[in-house]
């Protein structure tokens, strides 16, 4: 009785205030607005740019402060509590390079379809059907021709209707000691660098060295054929374990344990397994091997995390000869990449009876304890000893066996001990710069014997706005707000120059999908006043207000 | 030698505080904005992975069912599984949990080594030049924050000089075949030298003022002036006779030393990138890995009571005095 | 208590330094907006862009950090954090540990045994780690520090100010007020509290050098509010901006000059507080 | 045997400086049970632990010497003390045995201590002499296991006493060795002394507050008060013809051992507040001992302690 009569109460008297603030400002005043962003250890150019962007728009008149919290929290509030009533309007978010998000596909569909907007990953809520069946087509689009065409309609839409702010392509940082390696035997792969397996096989090592020692900042959390736990331990997996497929250094699949594949029609694909490989413990890969590898994962109870790459797959067959057929239920352009580039090939011997004993216990294949870690990769699996480092060794049975004796990877948890280990030569590749790249340059200068090399990165950094949500659900509040941000400031200021504008979630390093042009557009204060002023908001005693009539819901 | 039933009650009780805070821990955790799964956010993180994931992890279970779960899981020793690593939490306790001991016990013990005689010999100096230097010296290396001397000492001794590794427990590509090789082998004290130097420079201030208040008391004692009239030498009148009974609170102090350094160690632990239970917590506390942080809490927190009761006994142990009237 | 004061002061050089010390940062934190060059949180640009990493000079004393911010007016600002979670703390401390130990001494009995139960719980928990998980829990700010403290430190002030009031209580001149018809109330804070002040002072100076040193190391750990600045966040930021391979050691290494100054000024002053309350150490 | 000759000690601080002995001499000759009286804080502490040679940093020796044997052992002139006389000359027994007994060492260990690291025994003939020592003062030999705080008091101060004699000193300095000891216990302890005394053929001074203990057992005494010397001579002379007003006081502090009545009456408080108002007074006029001891205020004073003394002698 005693609270209903207080929320009545309450109710009353805010519904007078309420009616006397709408009816005294014609114009209501945009509300205060946080930016959230992780901390700055987590990042220091991000975070700094978050810095820049809200004593930017501040000045548009709007009063924005910068909330930096560790990840799960951003993440919490950005993706889980998307829907709430006191949700997020303003994030710095990333996307970070993988070899899979070579295809433009992951990206334009995942983030801006719309059935990913109430739980997946279009958590900026942007809605569009026109843009959807820009998505829905480039993936059943298999002439590359015409799926640039789709790709390139899709940027200039996204563009157009400023989903995100985009920011920056970062540039990749990686170095190594020319006195360990021969100088330029590291290869690049477009959007991710010289860090990877092409590296890894071909690199030289001279002057008596025979390993190769790498660093994480991230602690690896699993090394586990079955599980992505985080960015790193999908660095050791793909090399421990082979995939029919591998990206090549431009950036498209090419055949790997598969030694070709003929797509039958657009729905059939055959794959003829490379002859010969054989397991870490001595027994041949055979076609069974490869169909379990595929089957596995389709129990989405046992393997979850890579269920989602077989999701499109109906069925597989041996065809002898070495040879699997792919029934697919849709076509899809980017399978070889999404699917047969992605998936471990493990040894059905081994991991059969692991996984059959897991059924019914509520546990999945993430909880595997591994005694062995059976691939057939160019690299076998030694020792991890766990937030320290993991061991690997020379494969040489290997079809492409690499040239270093051991890859090791060392886990520092910051970016300061990483360089300095580097300097010592305890790490003789530094593979996960996070830090400033003005100092590695330096480093680079006074130590001599260091080759840097920078790569423009396949991800990019944002500011995503929350576009359920006045004033984010205005097309031109939006672009007055995107377009406030001086991108040269964000490569200069914040990224130190490491980076290169952004104006499409496609990045110049998939020159091929990448839109001409995109990056190329006029920004600043004064045009984000001027876009303002149009669309009818005003500015009184310094502080934005909506265009008359337009109400904030509450 | 000293009442039995007494010693079973503080156990007990012991046990009575532990339990109250894995409670206090458990509902923090639980209750703590974030969650534990955005770890697992990713391009293709479906719906019905997050299912899977909450069923897997028990969050689908109302807060008073997860808590009886985990008072009986704790009880078995069982602390559940990692979000993150997805391995048993224990599992992951016990590997880390000799490095922080080693870590704890071997710069606790070289503070309390320089602490116990720097400090006597500066109750012999009373009141010199020596004294009037040291004190505010000691006093100071207690106010430094350890992680910034870390940070000093990493940049001078490891990346100027070079004469110690600059962190973790070897150099890249040693393998410990077990717990004990890694505990029995050189390189692994090699690259315990620098971080148990810094902790023992922080940890020394303690022994040492308690050491030379205790001397100048007890140099003041009957006992003490006796021994001088015995003719004995100074030195050995210092050492036999003062040291020795200043020494028992000293000891005293080591053993709630043992349980407090443990959890302060988590900064010397993230700077000298050292893999202990500290940064195991802060680890999992940032990625809200509830399962791992609590665990590791509740090993730390065991470790303090325990200590806690270690220094009541010992004190029984050690002075003659107090065991024989417990007797009595 | 002013003449012991007084007396600090006349007889005990560590006391007077930590005091001048205290005077200096108290100063510099009430003019702060005077002595800062700039607003310590602001980005500048130069002619060239972003101002980071510049050396010291004219326009920026210390120079500036790789964000583009004045170390000399952070530094300034700091101390006013710095004096705001010390003192704080010392107040936390100095009220619980003084309140909790008069009712538990003074009144004993089951109130006592809670109480002490309390304590036993309080000094069970691992206090570093605690405050680590107090700062996710309640969100990164600079009062986790001081909850935590308050939370935790008390007893070690408690137990010594309730044995001093066991002895107290004992006093002729206590009984005598008891038999006159004094209210428990003001016995306990007429006639009791008097006598403990100073004990309940020596508490709260020790409880500043641990605040202070609590709150470094938690904003080094990454638990600390990113928007206020502290000399701890100052240190955090130059250690992840690489301040120490940048050699920037104008950077990392007055915060860390500051932070001792003031943690060793409460040394000082504990200590020589010690010397007057327990005369007997000196002889 | 051990003479003192002129010895002054003050305790110098920073802002103040306290005369504890004032030009004092006396001298022990071969044999002789020497008792020192004096109230607590007179100086007879400073006194004997200047000849043991521990007193604190802050007491400085300003004058006199110490000779024993007639060579010296103590100069003012030079503070250090060259001192292999200690224990094996000149032993000490203390005030209280409880506290001057190291708690963390069994007895033996105490023993073998003073036997093998002072003299030359080792650790076999220090066992025996350590039994013998403990027959000597009658305390079963087994004990000598155990730890200090598991003797009585008595038994404690028995032990002190071994130790003492562990090395066959010339001369035992015995600091209130029976105050904290019941009236029996007291009498026993003493009786030891004497026998000791005659046995060991040993010089003994006896310090204490305790006129009726020098009464019991001493030959000569001195009687100390505010660091000097005020009265000496033969025991017989000096309790029976008290000069100082002091001595007269002391003299009816403390029961007769000799006598059947334990209780006598206590010097009245308000006589000895009298006569330190009285004494504060010259020394603030600086004026010295032999025009107080001349004063009216004086010889009123030394007239009504003469009249409690009579008082006391027909209550008995």
């Amino acid at each position: 009785m005693y609270k209903r009569l207080i929320a009545v109460l309450a109710g009353f008297i805010s519904s007078i205030l309420l009616s006397f603030f709408v009816s005294s400002a014609s114009a209501e005043e945009v509300r205060s607005m946080k930016l959230w962003a992780r901390e700055q250890a987590a990042g220091p150019a991000p975070h700094t740019a978050a810095l820049i962007i809200a004593q930017t728009l501040n000045e548009l008149g709007l009063d924005i402060t910068v909330n930096a919290v560790p990840w799960p929290q951003m993440a919490d509030q950005v993706w889980y509590k998307r829907l709430d009533e006191d949700t997020w309007d303003l994030t710095m978010w990333q996307m970070v390079s993988r070899p899979e998000r070579s295809d433009p596909d992951e990206f334009t569909y995942n983030l801006f379809h719309s059935s990913t907007a109430e739980k997946g990953y279009n958590f900026i809520g942007y809605v569009d059907p026109a843009f959807d069946a820009l998505a829905e087509k480039q993936r059943v689009t298999m002439d590359p021709a015409a799926r640039k065409e789709i790709i390139d309609q899709a940027q200039q839409h996204l563009a157009d209707a400023a989903a995100n702010a985009y920011l920056v392509h970062p540039l990749l940082n990686f170095a190594y000691d020319n006195s360990q390696f021969k100088d330029g035997s590291a290869v690049e792969q477009a959007g991710l660098g010289i860090k990877n397996i092409w590296t890894y096989l071909n690199i030289e090592p001279i002057n008596g060295n025979k390993d190769l020692v790498a660093q994480s900042l991230d602690e690896i959390q699993a090394i586990n054929p079955f599980f992505i736990s985080g960015g790193t331990d999908s660095w050791i997996t793909e090399i421990i374990w082979d995939r029919l497929l591998r990206i090549g250094p431009d950036g498209t699949p090419q055949p790997w344990a598969a030694e070709s594949f003929n797509w039958v029609d657009e729905q059939t694909i055959d794959v003829t397994l490379r002859s010969g490989m054989s397991w870490h413990d001595g027994k041949p890969v055979t076609v069974d091997d490869v169909i379990f590898s595929f089957e596995a994962p389709m129990n989405a109870e046992i393997v979850p995390m890579y269920s989602p790459f077989v999701k499109n797959i109906e069925s597989m067959e041996s065809k002898g000869n070495n040879v699997v057929r792919f029934n697919l239920k849709s076509s899809n352009a980017a399978f070889l990449t999404s699917s047969l580039a992605k998936i471990n090939l493990v040894p059905k011997h081994y991991y059969g009876p692991i996984l059959e004993a897991l059924d019914g216990t509520g546990n999945n294949a993430e909880t595997i304890i591994e005694e062995k870690r059976i691939g057939s990769g160019p690299l076998k699996f030694i020792d991890w000893r766990q937030r320290e480092q993991v061991i690997l060794e020379r494969n040489s049975d290997h079809f492409n066996p690499p040239k270093i004796e051991r890859w090791i990877m060392k886990e520092i948890p910051n970016v300061e001990a990483s360089l300095g280990q580097f300097r010592k030569g305890e790490v003789n590749f530094l593979t996960d710069y996070k830090g400033d790249p003005s100092v590695l340059a330096n480093i680079v200068q006074e130590d001599g014997d260091i080759t840097l090399v920078k790569s423009i990165d396949v991800g990019f950094q944002y500011m995503a706005m929350n576009h359920r949500r006045a004033p984010f659900d205005d097309v031109n509040f939006r672009r007055a707000v995107s377009l406030a941000i001086d991108r040269d400031v964000m490569v200069n200021a914040a990224w130190a120059g490491n980076a290169v504008k952004a104006g499409s979630h496609v990045s110049p390093a998939l020159s091929y999908y990448h839109k001409d042009g995109i990056t190329e557009y006029d920004t600043g204060v004064d045009l984000a006043k001027k876009i303002l002023a149009d669309a009818g908001y005003t500015v009184k005693n310094g502080r934005l207000h909506y265009p008359e009539g337009v109400v904030e819901k509450h | 030698m000293f009442d039995f039933w007494s010693i079973i009650r503080r156990f007990l009780y012991m046990i009575f505080v532990l339990w109250i805070v894995a409670t206090i821990i458990f509902f923090m955790f639980r209750l703590m904005p974030g969650s534990p799964l955005t770890a697992f956010i990713g391009t293709t993180f479906t719906d019905e992975q997050h299912d899977l994931l909450v069923k897997r992890f028990g969050l689908d279970k109302s807060l008073f069912e997860q808590y009886s779960l985990f008072l009986v899981n704790t009880l078995k020793g069982d602390f559940g599984l990692s979000f993150t690593y997805n391995k048993p939490v224990i599992d992951m306790i016990i590997q880390a949990l000799p490095n922080s001991i080693i870590l704890t016990l071997f710069s606790l013990i070289i503070a309390y080594i320089f602490g116990v005689i720097a400090g006597a010999y500066l109750a012999w100096k009373r009141d010199t030049l020596v004294e009037g230097i040291s004190i505010p010296i000691v006093l100071t290396t207690r106010s430094a924050p350890e992680f910034w001397l870390g940070m000093i000492a990493l940049a001078f001794f490891s990346f100027q000089l070079d004469i110690f590794p600059s962190g973790g427990t070897s150099a890249a590509g040693v393998i410990y075949e077990t717990t004990l090789s890694k505990l029995t082998s050189l390189h692994f004290y090699y690259h315990l030298i620098l971080p148990s130097l810094v902790l023992a420079l922080y940890l020394q201030g303690l022994p040492l003022l308690l050491m030379r208040s205790n001397m100048l008391e007890v140099m003041q004692e009957d006992f003490v002036t006796m021994s001088k009239m015995k003719g004995l030498s100074s030195w050995r009148i210092v050492i036999y006779h003062a040291a020795r009974t200043a020494l028992l609170p000293v000891a005293t102090a080591f053993t709630l030393g043992v349980g407090f350094a443990f959890g302060g160690n988590v900064v010397i632990e993230t700077v000298f990138s050292w893999p202990g239970l500290g940064r195991l917590l802060v680890f999992a506390v940032s990625s809200s890995d509830y399962p791992l942080a609590q665990g590791a809490f509740i090993f730390l927190t065991a470790i303090l009571i325990l200590m806690n009761f270690l220094a009541d006994l010992m004190y029984l142990f050690l002075d003659p005095r107090v065991s024989y009237k417990t007797k009595n | 208590m002013i003449t012991e004061i007084y007396k600090i002061f006349r007889e005990n050089n560590y006391a007077t330094v930590g005091v001048g010390i205290y005077i200096f940062f108290i100063l510099i934190s009430i003019f702060a907006d005077i002595i800062a060059t700039h607003d310590p949180l602001r980005i500048n640009f130069s002619s060239s862009g972003l101002a980071r990493n510049l050396p010291p000079s004219w326009e920026y004393l210390l120079g500036t950090t790789s964000n583009g911010r004045d170390i000399f007016s952070q530094l300034v600002y700091g101390s006013r954090n710095a004096l705001a979670v010390g003192l704080s703390a010392a107040l936390a401390v100095a009220v619980l540990g003084t309140v909790v130990g008069l009712v538990s001494g003074f009144y004993g009995g089951w109130i006592d045994n809670i109480i002490m139960r309390l304590a036993d719980i309080a000094l069970g928990l691992p206090f570093l780690p605690f405050v680590i998980v107090l700062a996710a829990f309640l969100g990164p700010n600079s009062w986790n520090v001081v909850i935590a403290i308050g939370l935790l430190l008390w007893p070690n002030a408690g137990r010594i100010i309730r044995s001093q009031v066991l002895t107290l209580r004992e006093r002729g001149y206590i009984e005598s007020a008891k038999v006159s018809g004094c209210s428990n109330f003001r016995i306990i804070f007429m006639h009791i509290a008097p006598n403990i002040l100073p004990l309940s002072f020596l508490y709260g100076s020790i409880a500043i050098g641990w605040a202070i040193l609590t709150e470094a190391s938690i904003s080094f750990l990454g638990f600390g509010p990113s928007d206020v600045i502290s000399w701890g966040y100052m240190l955090q930021d130059a250690y992840s901006s690489q301040a120490l391979s940048l050699k920037a050691y104008i950077w990392f290494i007055p915060p860390g000059i500051c932070i001792v100054l003031m943690v060793v000024a409460g040394f000082f002053i504990s200590r020589g507080y010690e010397e007057i309350l327990f005369p007997k150490i000196k002889e | 045997m051990l003479e003192i000759k002129n010895l002054s000690i003050h305790y110098i601080g920073k802002n103040y400086r306290v005369k504890a002995v004032e030009n004092v001499s006396f001298n022990l000759t071969s044999g002789e049970l020497l008792g020192i009286v004096g109230e607590s804080g007179s100086g007879k502490t400073t006194l004997i632990r200047s000849i043991m040679g521990v007193n604190p940093q802050s007491a400085k020796i300003v004058s006199g010497e110490i000779f024993y044997k007639n060579s010296k052992i103590l100069d003012f002139k030079d503070d250090s003390i060259k001192g292999d006389y200690k224990w094996k000359e000149i032993a000490f027994i203390p005030q209280s045995a409880m506290n001057s007994l190291d708690p963390v060492y069994r007895i033996i260990d105490q023993m073998r201590e003073i036997l093998i690291v002072r003299g030359d025994y080792n650790k076999k003939t220090a066992d025996k002499r350590s039994e013998e020592l403990f027959s000597l003062v009658g305390i079963e030999k087994n004990r000598l296991r155990d730890f200090p705080h598991q003797f009585s008091g008595g038994m404690k101060q028995r032990v002190a006493i071994a130790m003492a004699l562990a090395l066959d000193p010339k001369i035992l300095i015995a600091d209130e060795p029976v105050t904290a000891l019941d009236v029996i216990v007291q009498r026993q302890i003493l009786d030891l002394f004497n026998e000791l005394r005659n046995r060991l053929d040993l010089s003994i001074i006896l310090v204490t507050h305790d006129v009726s203990v020098v009464a019991y057992l001493c030959h000569k005494v001195a009687v100390m008060y505010d660091g000097e010397i005020v009265e000496t001579g033969p025991v017989k002379d000096i309790l029976e013809k008290p000069y100082h007003p002091y001595t007269i006081g002391l003299n009816n502090a403390f029961p007769d051992l000799h006598s059947t009545n334990d209780f006598l009456e206590p010097i009245s408080d308000s006589l000895f507040h009298e006569l330190d108002d009285l004494k504060n007074t010259f020394n603030s006029l600086s004026l010295n001992n032999e025009k107080l001891v001349k004063s009216d205020k004086f010889v009123s004073l030394k007239n009504k302690f003469t009249k409690l003394n009579t008082q006391n002698e027909k209550n008995n």
